[in-house]
């Protein structure tokens, strides 16, 4: 398996090339052929390791050089394939390969096309590092990578105070959950002795419980700032002020997906800790109906995206939190796709239209654009849960195993299922449909995307279809690192308190198999229910949207207080700007007058003119009359006689 | 006998009021006056120690006061002199263009 | 009482007073008058102590030699029209020189001076008088501060010579 | 008679070889005063006196050490020798840079030259003076001889203001010292310091206390200590800048000579007292010397001040009043001559031209016009402040592990905060130096003497800093033959 | 734990230090057109010495490696006692290389050229003397020596306010140094009256045992010189004010060398000296060194003025240092020592960067900056690289130190470690608002600006030769740092010998 090391470094070849060469030799096509071919290397190779891996079902763990010694312990950057890093890194490597396509499409004639190539490449670079990792200061390494990547590719165009406000906005806002996270590692390493994650596994028997849950929390703090959970997820939507393609990729299918990956990659850690699963539980949940809501009333096409993607985010930590680790990563891999679908069906959407981004002044462009209309159709009915789609054999399994598990979870997410199909057949009908509100401009130049756009757009299109009904292979290829039972790393006493931390998903029954599962949710109560739940969010934006038989904006009126709070993103960021921006800057710039400049420096330069004031006081002792010197001299000597003769 | 020590006193009785001769007159004629004073008012301690240790290099060393007593003097009067000739005063509050 | 006693009290006596005279005389040609009284005071005391030999010196060099040169240089300089003491400093200077002088009687009363160990007893003094005494020591143990000490008074004489010359201040 | 016999047959014939340098100088005093009386040829006047001068720093090394002749007035012993080798070699230095200003400034007197001959003769009697007498001789003829210096200026009434000052002041002192001298005298009943050592071995009484107090006062106010400086500033703004050199260097080294010759010759077993005096002293000297200095403008008067407050940092040495207080004392006056003699020659390099008047803003942009003398002033001022690689840090160096070994962490706190406020006014020059542009772009004057020989007392003063074994040695040595001398004896 | 002392054959590196001082001698001899080849050359020439000397280094056991000592002033004990150990010898590197880059910076100095260059080589000579020296008599020679020319440095090629911040430095600095001075004297007497050693080496001092408030007032003695030279929280005022004020090469040495010399004091002085001090006081010193990182990373984002910002950054890190070393474990102090290099690239390449700023919109404050980065692509991606160095990503030289120290701090205080490793956020925050504020949005610049703009030129030669060598650096360190990690790694358990044992 020695070959795996390709699939990192291919992309990080193609961005040194791009990067040293891309302004003077390569320039537009080439950067992007570059990188297509960097990101497309690792991507066969991945699928092959991804086969080798499907069918022995065994892991490999290959350390490729010792990065740093930390006493007994080496760092090593390393691979670790098992199959849930081969799915992982197969998700990430193929969607870039498509999207990497569309973009060559998308970012003609930009100026910065070769930076754009050469972002992405490390971008890929880093997040296979995040996710072949076998240890996690590698991880974090591909952590901050992705961060720092996605957050020169959200201030691509950094000409847009908007944009470069947004890149540090997430960057920062990560920083939080990497904070936490950092600290994690460390708690882990002082707790463990060591970082590798099949050594920290077998050491969890060791150590307390109260220690396993610290550093569970502090870790899925920062799954929290990377995945954009609630409460750290008000970068993604502003993050979308980068290239179409980076949403893409970066903020829909893959980086934000990391820290699903590394809560699953560290599985035992977390089902060892009930404090830390509930966790999870609680913020997936939460974020999940929380960015439903906020995604309701937006108007801006990429971020109702983006509200879905945290909402489905939040679905798949729910996932986890439930103990469904499997539906989680599932949800993850459909999730990449369809959603890639999306942002790049939108960014179509957007050449068409001139980067104009409020959905409420489009309308009628689907006859126009019939490709994209389409492919972005199938990939809103997947995001809705409708089948045969992916999202179906996905996302309602999550749900159904709430139910059986938390009825206060089912709640919400039965609820954010709803609002789901309601807010994407929303921004369906007002894009594709609906009344012509097209700036009439902007309408004569719309027209169909190139074929390296809708090429990427078809296969992802096809993939949504197709993949629902790999559903249990999927299942079955993720037990060699989800399972306990069939996790060959892990020892039998890891095992077993792994086996009893995951004992709330013991009695849930889902059909792996696609058509069983298929079946089962056509004929069942809750089947009927939830597929129910989607169509009537689908009917409801049909009536509203396109029908217009109710008017939205009276609706808003009627609701109110609760349309602000959900139009104002439940004040999440006023909040956080007042405390943490604004606040904070004031309290700085405050304590630089006050602490730094009055006190600090009045001390300093205060004795600067004590000295000089004492100066001029002495300085009246040498009066220029001789009677002054002399009495001075009789007082002086006077007193230093006393001082011996009296005092001694 | 009187005691040697009424010698001393009267001697530091001497001194200190040439000092202070020094710091209260105005007229610098004066403040050379002083310093006269001052020096004289050693050589009764000089003389004081000679008897009572019976030796006479107290004397000597009086007469080596006398000297410089009488080469401050001499220095004193002449810069006396030049001061007055350029400044055509010897009050000593104007004496004092050096200070600070 | 001594006659001895006598003596020093009254010439003590004469001495502080023409002291205070120096100190506190308005008119400078007092104040040097005052001076040689304690002067000659002085040197009475001197010859009270059996010193014969330094209390004429003292006459002769001061009294005499000094005193003129003040007076001259009192005539040169036209008469001095202020206050004679400054108030301020004699009041400020009283307290601490007070303190001096109990600081000196202090050490001069309580001080375990040395007594009676040198070889110039009272007799041999009285049998080869003081004068002889004190000249021996002189040109013998202290020959050498004597030469330098005419050194100081060759380089007195041209320093006052140069200080008063007219050209220090004309060209 | 027999008495008369038997003082004088017991007092041996005087060596009259060992004082061959002051002999050779007085020699050279006269036959000035002599000539000068012929011819007013200043090069000539000078010429005589520097031969004069270095014939007798030649006739040093002729000389047998460690003799005491005189009657038991005059020592010359190693430490002797070397501190007249040092004033006539300071004095050399001064004489050669002398001419060029009393010319351009006008005020000639052939008087300067034999006058600075004389006070080097008392300050060469003053250093070896095994007995109170030779010293309070040797000091006052130095002292009377720096009065007439200080107020000999041409027309220029504050040099007579200065020279009075000092006069009036320095009487007093001379007073207190001989009235120290009687007290002693009283007390022990000889002049002589090994004799006053041995009667007051362990019987420091009030007596004692009284006159080494006073005499402590004396010393001080020579060494212009606080709180007896009153006259330094005064008298070294006022006086010629070359004599302010001779003052400020040459007769300070000595009066540091005589301190320490005093102090351990005499006083050797009443050290708590004239250490915890010293000490006193120093700090407070050190305190009003720097904070002063800082207020000045004119760099005349703020060397004064520095040197006050160098005082304050030489004589704390004392304060640890052990042998390596002695000897860092020793080693620091040593280079301090250097450096001030060094600084005061500059000003007066340039205080001959037109618009220079010595104040801190005719220093802006000196760099620029003058790049390598600069460099020296620079090397100067550092020296004073203490930085290494210069032989004043090395000088603050010695003193702090006096104080240090002697548990006098006080006073080693005061010189530290006493030294960072020196920073002030010392960075101040190099920074009109070195950070102002000129005012105008008029060059000075200056001649190869005097570039040289501030060249060769700043390079000194860099080169003991880097290399100062050779001086600690000779500070070693002698602290040592003094220290031997009167344990021996 | 003795250490063994490998005598050099060839004293190279006191040839390193006199280099230095002849070129500046020949620079003062000779006219202003060769002062700066002749200066390049000189540095290149020490640099390649000390890359020389790293590569061959032994760090096997604790050695101390070209050893030379001679007798200085035997009087004191006092002798020239030049070596390196790893820790010397990285300093010694770092010096180098930040003089290499400081003088081919260097070109567009139009005032006293001559003056200048000789101010740098005197100042490098120092530099590396105060890493070399085991005489501590030398070391602070060499400590103070450095004083003049950086004074001089500020004062004459600095900006408006140039005095007030050279004064500044120079009297905060020399406050620091001679209480340091007074703490190394006392040692020296005190192991003079208890071991009778008239000596001032370093290895003779080791073996002092003091007695428990007496090493504690050694301690506070020794640590507020070096305190102030860190600089530590409060004592960081002078920092900013010269570091706004200094030239560009100025800034660069002064953060890339000067700073260091703080933290090489503690590691190198305090904890083997004063074991039980350092215990003793680790609470304190844990408390400033968050205290700096925290409060001063506030008053970085308080700034408008983007040299002061990197100043107070500056003092940021080296809390992260101040934290490492005391944290008196190995991992503590190998982070320390490996942020004390990083930084050293980090905060040069930073200082270089806001020069070039300078020099190309003559303006330092923030408003009259932004948008640059599209003009200038080269600098942009070196000085992200930079930023992102500075602010600590995985894979930079930035990471690897402040992952260890705070590992090593994590170990003895959780608190210390979670509130030292907020400046992961609000180290990012004013490092990514530097950036922004000065290479991005360029949509708020004004039509005129934008055309002034068009004609910014990127790197010159000069520039880029100076810039990459830092960057670069960055990478080798944070992508290797094992390489560094081995290197030091017995140097540290020296360090920490009579701390924990062994």
């Amino acid at each position: 398996m020695e070959y795996l090391w390709i699939i990192p470094f291919s992309p990080l070849v193609a961005f040194v090339i791009i990067g040293l060469f891309g302004y003077k030799f390569l320039r537009e096509p080439l950067a992007g052929i570059v990188a297509v071919i960097g990101v497309a290397i690792s991507a066969i190779t991945s699928v092959i390791g991804f086969m080798d891996v499907a069918k022995t079902g065994n892991y490999y763990n290959l350390k490729l050089f010792n990065w740093m010694t930390v006493g007994d312990y080496n760092i090593a950057v390393s691979i670790l394939w098992d199959p849930l890093s081969a799915l992982m890194t197969c998700v990430v490597t193929c969607v870039s390969t498509f999207i990497f396509i569309f973009a060559t499409g998308y970012m003609k004639g930009d100026e910065s096309y070769p930076r754009f190539f050469a972002y992405l490449s490390l971008f890929v670079f880093m997040m296979l590092m995040l996710t072949l990792s076998d240890n996690l200061v590698q991880l974090f390494f591909g952590w901050e990578g992705v961060g720092l990547a996605s957050y020169l590719l959200i201030g691509f165009w950094h000409y847009k105070k908007s944009a470069a406000n947004a890149a540090m906005e997430a960057f920062v806002v990560n920083r939080v959950g990497d904070w936490l996270f950092l600290l994690g590692i460390l708690l882990a390493f002082v707790t463990f002795g060591t970082l590798d994650y099949l050594e920290i596994f077998n050491k969890i028997p060791e150590v307390s419980v109260g220690i396993i849950t610290a550093i569970a929390l502090l870790l899925f703090g920062g799954a929290v700032g990377k995945s954009a959970q609630i409460p750290l997820h008000i970068w993604l939507p502003n993050a979308m002020e980068g290239p179409t393609p980076v949403s893409a990729l970066i903020h829909a299918a893959t980086m934000v997906a990391a820290g699903v990956y590394m809560v699953a990659r560290v599985m035992p850690v977390f089902a060892a800790s009930e404090v830390a699963l509930d966790t999870v539980l609680f913020v997936g949940t939460m974020s999940a109906f929380i960015a439903a809501t906020m995604g309701l009333v937006q108007n801006d096409i990429k971020r109702i995206i983006a509200y879905s993607t945290l909402s489905q985010l939040g679905y798949m930590f729910a996932a986890e939190g439930l103990g469904l680790f499997s539906e989680g990563m599932f949800h993850l891999t459909s999730h990449a796709v369809f959603k890639a679908l999306l942002f790049l069906g939108s960014g179509s959407v957007l050449i068409a239209l001139h980067h104009l981004l409020d959905v409420q002044k489009m309308g009628q462009i689907g006859r126009a654009m019939p490709i994209t209309m389409g492919t972005f159709l199938i990939g809103s009915l997947a995001l809705a849960g409708i089948p045969p789609f992916v999202g179906f054999f996905s996302k309602d399994p999550i749900i159904e195993g709430a139910f059986e598990i938390n009825t206060f979870v089912f709640m919400f997410l039965w609820a954010g299922a709803f609002l789901t199909a309601f807010y994407i057949f929303r921004l369906f009908f007002l894009t594709f449909f609906s009344t012509d509100r097209l700036d009439p401009h902007i309408r004569e130049h719309v027209h169909e995307s190139p074929p390296n756009m809708t090429i990427p757009l078809i296969v992802l299109a096809t993939a949504t279809v197709v993949l629902g009904f790999f559903r249990e292979f999927f299942i079955n290829f993720l037990k060699p690192s989800l399972d306990p039972h069939s996790m060959k790393f892990l020892s039998e006493e890891t095992k077993s308190i792994v086996w009893e931390g995951l004992a709330r998903s013991h009695h849930v029954e889902i059909d792996a198999d696609a058509f069983h599962f298929l079946g089962h949710s056509l004929t069942s109560f809750l089947g009927i229910v939830l597929l129910g739940t989607a169509l009537a969010g689908i009917f409801t934006a049909y009536v509203i949207y396109q029908l217009r038989k109710v008017d939205p904006v009276k609706v808003g009126e009627m609701f109110q207080p609760i349309y602000k709070l959900f139009y104002n993103r439940w004040y999440f960021d006023h909040i956080y700007y007042a405390i943490f921006v604004y606040g904070y800057y004031k309290f700085s710039k405050l304590l630089w007058f006050v602490g730094d400049k009055m006190i600090i420096d009045g001390v300093v330069d205060g004795s600067a003119k004590a000295s000089i004031f004492s100066g001029d006081i002495f300085r009246k002792t040498q009066l220029g009359r001789i009677s002054g010197y002399v009495l001075q001299m009789l007082i002086g000597t006077a007193i230093f006689l006393a001082l011996f003769l009296i005092i001694r | 006998m009187v005691p040697y020590e009424y010698y001393l006193v009267l001697s530091g009785l001497l001194m200190v009021l040439g000092f202070i001769g020094i710091i209260v007159r105005k007229n610098i004629i004066a403040l050379l006056i002083s310093t006269e004073l001052m020096l004289n008012s050693v050589n009764i301690a000089f003389v004081a120690f000679d008897m009572k240790l019976h030796d006479v290099a107290g004397q000597v060393f009086v007469f080596f006061i006398l000297t410089i007593a009488a080469a401050e003097a001499a220095i004193g009067l002449g810069l006396i002199m030049a001061i007055y000739r350029m400044k055509k005063d010897v009050d000593v509050t104007k004496i004092a263009e050096l200070k600070g | 009482m001594d006659l001895g006693v006598v003596a020093f009290w009254i010439l003590s006596a004469i001495a502080v007073v023409s002291a205070f005279g120096v100190v506190f005389f308005k008119n400078i040609i007092y104040a040097v008058l005052s001076l040689i009284s304690a002067l000659i005071a002085i040197s009475g005391l001197f010859f009270n102590l059996g010193a014969e030999l330094v209390g004429a010196l003292q006459i002769l060099i001061y009294a005499v030699a000094i005193v003129v040169f003040y007076v001259l240089v009192i005539s040169t300089v036209p008469e001095y029209k202020g206050e004679a003491v400054d108030p301020k400093y004699a009041l400020l200077s009283a307290p601490f020189g007070f303190m001096l002088f109990m600081e000196l009687a202090f050490v001069s009363v309580y001080g375990l001076w040395k007594s009676g160990t040198g070889i110039f007893t009272p007799q041999v003094v009285q049998e080869i008088s003081n004068a002889k005494a004190v000249a021996t020591m002189l040109f013998t143990k202290y020959l050498f501060p004597f030469e330098v000490a005419s050194l100081i008074l060759l380089v007195a004489m041209i320093g006052a010579i140069v200080l008063g010359k007219k050209d220090i201040v004309e060209d | 008679m027999s008495i008369i016999q038997q003082i004088v047959s017991g007092l041996g014939t005087p060596n009259f070889f060992v004082l061959m340098p002051e002999i050779v100088v007085t020699v050279t005093a006269l036959l000035i005063l002599v000539v000068e009386l012929f011819t007013k040829n200043k090069t000539l006047l000078s010429t005589l006196a520097i031969s004069g001068l270095g014939l007798a720093t030649v006739s040093i090394f002729f000389i047998q050490q460690g003799d005491v002749t005189l009657f038991g007035l005059y020592i010359v012993d190693t430490f002797s020798l070397w501190f007249k080798f040092m004033i006539l070699i300071t004095s050399i230095l001064i004489f050669a840079v002398f001419n060029p200003y009393i010319e351009s400034k006008k005020t000639f007197y052939g008087e300067h030259y034999y006058l600075m001959l004389f006070a080097i003769v008392g300050m060469m009697i003053m250093v070896s003076s095994p007995n109170l007498v030779t010293f309070y001789i040797g000091l006052e003829l130095m002292s009377i001889s720096i009065y007439i210096l200080v107020g000999l200026w041409k027309k220029d009434y504050k040099s007579k203001e200065g020279a009075f000052k000092y006069l009036i002041i320095g009487g007093a002192g001379t007073a207190i010292i001989s009235y120290a001298i009687a007290l002693i005298y009283g007390k022990t009943g000889s002049f002589d310091f090994l004799r006053i050592a041995s009667e007051i071995q362990d019987k420091a009484d009030i007596g004692v206390l009284g006159g080494l107090l006073l005499l402590i006062v004396g010393l001080a106010l020579k060494a212009s200590a606080v709180p007896f400086h009153f006259w330094t500033p005064d008298a070294y703004e006022s006086a010629p800048t070359p004599i302010t050199a001779f003052m400020g260097g040459v007769a300070k080294l000595a009066t540091y000579a005589v301190i320490v010759r005093v102090l351990i010759g005499a006083f050797p077993f009443s050290e708590e007292i004239w250490a915890y005096g010293w000490a006193i002293l120093a700090a407070a000297s050190m305190i009003i010397g720097n904070f002063v200095a800082l207020r000045q403008k004119d760099v005349k008067r703020m060397l004064a001040y520095s040197s006050i407050a160098h005082t304050g940092y030489i004589v704390g040495a004392l304060a640890s009043g052990n042998a390596i207080g002695f000897q860092a004392l020793i080693f620091y006056s040593l280079v301090y001559v250097f450096m001030a003699i060094g600084g005061f020659i500059f000003l007066s390099a340039f205080e001959k031209n037109e618009g220079w008047t010595n104040h801190i803003d005719d220093f802006k942009g000196l760099a620029k016009k003058h790049p390598v003398m600069a460099l020296y002033m620079l090397i100067l001022m550092f020296s004073m402040l203490g930085i290494p690689p210069t032989a004043g840090f090395m000088g603050k160096f010695g003193v702090f592990i006096a104080l240090i070994s002697a548990d006098v962490w006080w006073l080693a706190v005061v010189l530290v905060i006493t030294s960072i406020v020196s920073a002030g006014y010392y960075l101040k020059i190099v920074a009109n130096m070195y950070m102002h542009e000129p005012v105008n772009d008029r060059k000075f004057n200056l001649t190869p003497m005097e570039k040289s020989v501030i060249a060769f007392l700043s390079i000194l003063t860099l080169l003991l800093g880097i290399y100062p074994a050779i001086f600690w040695d000779i500070s070693n040595l002698l602290t040592q033959s003094l220290v031997m001398v009167s344990i021996a004896r | 734990m003795t250490p063994e002392f490998v005598p050099a054959g060839f004293p190279i590196l006191s040839v390193s230090i006199i280099i230095p001082v002849i070129a500046a001698a020949v620079v003062f001899a000779l006219n202003e057109k060769m002062a700066k080849p002749i200066s390049i050359i000189t540095s290149a020439i020490v640099l390649a010495i000390s890359s020389y000397l790293l590569l061959v280094y032994d760090p096997s056991g604790y050695k101390i490696q070209f050893y030379e000592k001679y007798q200085w002033i035997p009087q004191f004990g006092i002798s020239y006692e030049v070596g390196v150990d790893a820790l010397s010898l990285t300093m010694v590197w770092l010096t180098a290389l930040a003089f290499f880059v400081s003088f081919v910076w260097s070109t567009n100095i139009e005032k006293r050229i001559k003056e200048y260059f000789v101010s740098f080589l005197i100042l490098e000579a120092a530099c590396i003397g105060v890493f070399v020296a085991w005489d501590l008599v030398a070391f602070y020679v060499f400590w103070e020596v450095m004083l003049i020319p950086m004074f001089l440095i500020i004062g004459i090629w600095g900006y408006a306010e140039r005095l007030y911040a050279a004064t500044k430095f120079f009297i905060y600095t020399f406050f620091g140094s001679l209480f340091l001075l007074i703490g190394v004297i006392g040692m020296y007497i005190y192991n003079f009256y208890s071991n009778g050693v008239l000596s001032t080496s370093y290895f003779d001092l080791i073996n002092v045992k003091l007695p428990h408030n007496l090493e504690l007032i050694f301690f506070l003695l020794l640590a507020l010189g070096f305190a102030v030279k860190v600089p530590m929280w409060p004592f960081h005022t002078w920092l900013p004010a010269a570091h706004v004020q200094a030239p560009t090469a100025g800034s660069v040495i002064l953060a890339a060398v000067l700073l260091k010399m703080g933290t090489y004091g503690f590691v190198r002085f305090n904890l083997p000296w004063f074991p039980e001090a350092s215990k003793y006081f680790m609470p304190v010193m844990f408390t400033l060194g968050v205290i700096a990182i925290i409060y001063t990373a506030m008053m970085a984002i308080a700034q408008t003025h983007i040299k002061r910002l990197i100043a107070y950054s500056s003092v940021s890190h080296m809390g992260f240092v101040t934290i490492g070393t005391f944290a008196l474990n190995q991992e503590g102090v190998n982070g320390a020592i490996i942020t004390m290099i990083s930084h050293g690239l980090t905060s040069g390449a930073l200082f270089l960067a806001a020069g070039f700023i300078y020099e190309r919109l003559h303006s330092y404050e923030m408003k009259d900056l932004g948008g640059m980065a599209k003009f200038v692509p080269v600098f942009a991606t070196l000085f992200m690289i930079s930023a992102m160095a500075s602010a600590g990503l995985p894979g930079l030289s930035g990471f690897v130190g402040e992952f260890l120290a705070l590992l090593g701090t994590f170990k003895v205080s959780i608190l210390t470690a979670t509130l030292a490793g907020l400046s992961l956020i609000v180290g990012a925050a004013y490092t990514l608002w530097l950036y922004k504020r000065t290479m991005f949005e360029e949509e708020l610049l004004s039509e005129e600006k934008i055309k002034e703009y068009e004609h910014l030129k990127d790197l010159n030669k000069a520039e880029l030769w100076s810039f990459l060598p830092l960057v670069v650096f960055m990478f080798v360190i944070g992508i290797y740092p094992n390489w560094w990690i081995n290197l030091i790694n017995s140097t540290s358990q020296f360090v920490l010998h009579k701390i924990v044992g062994g």
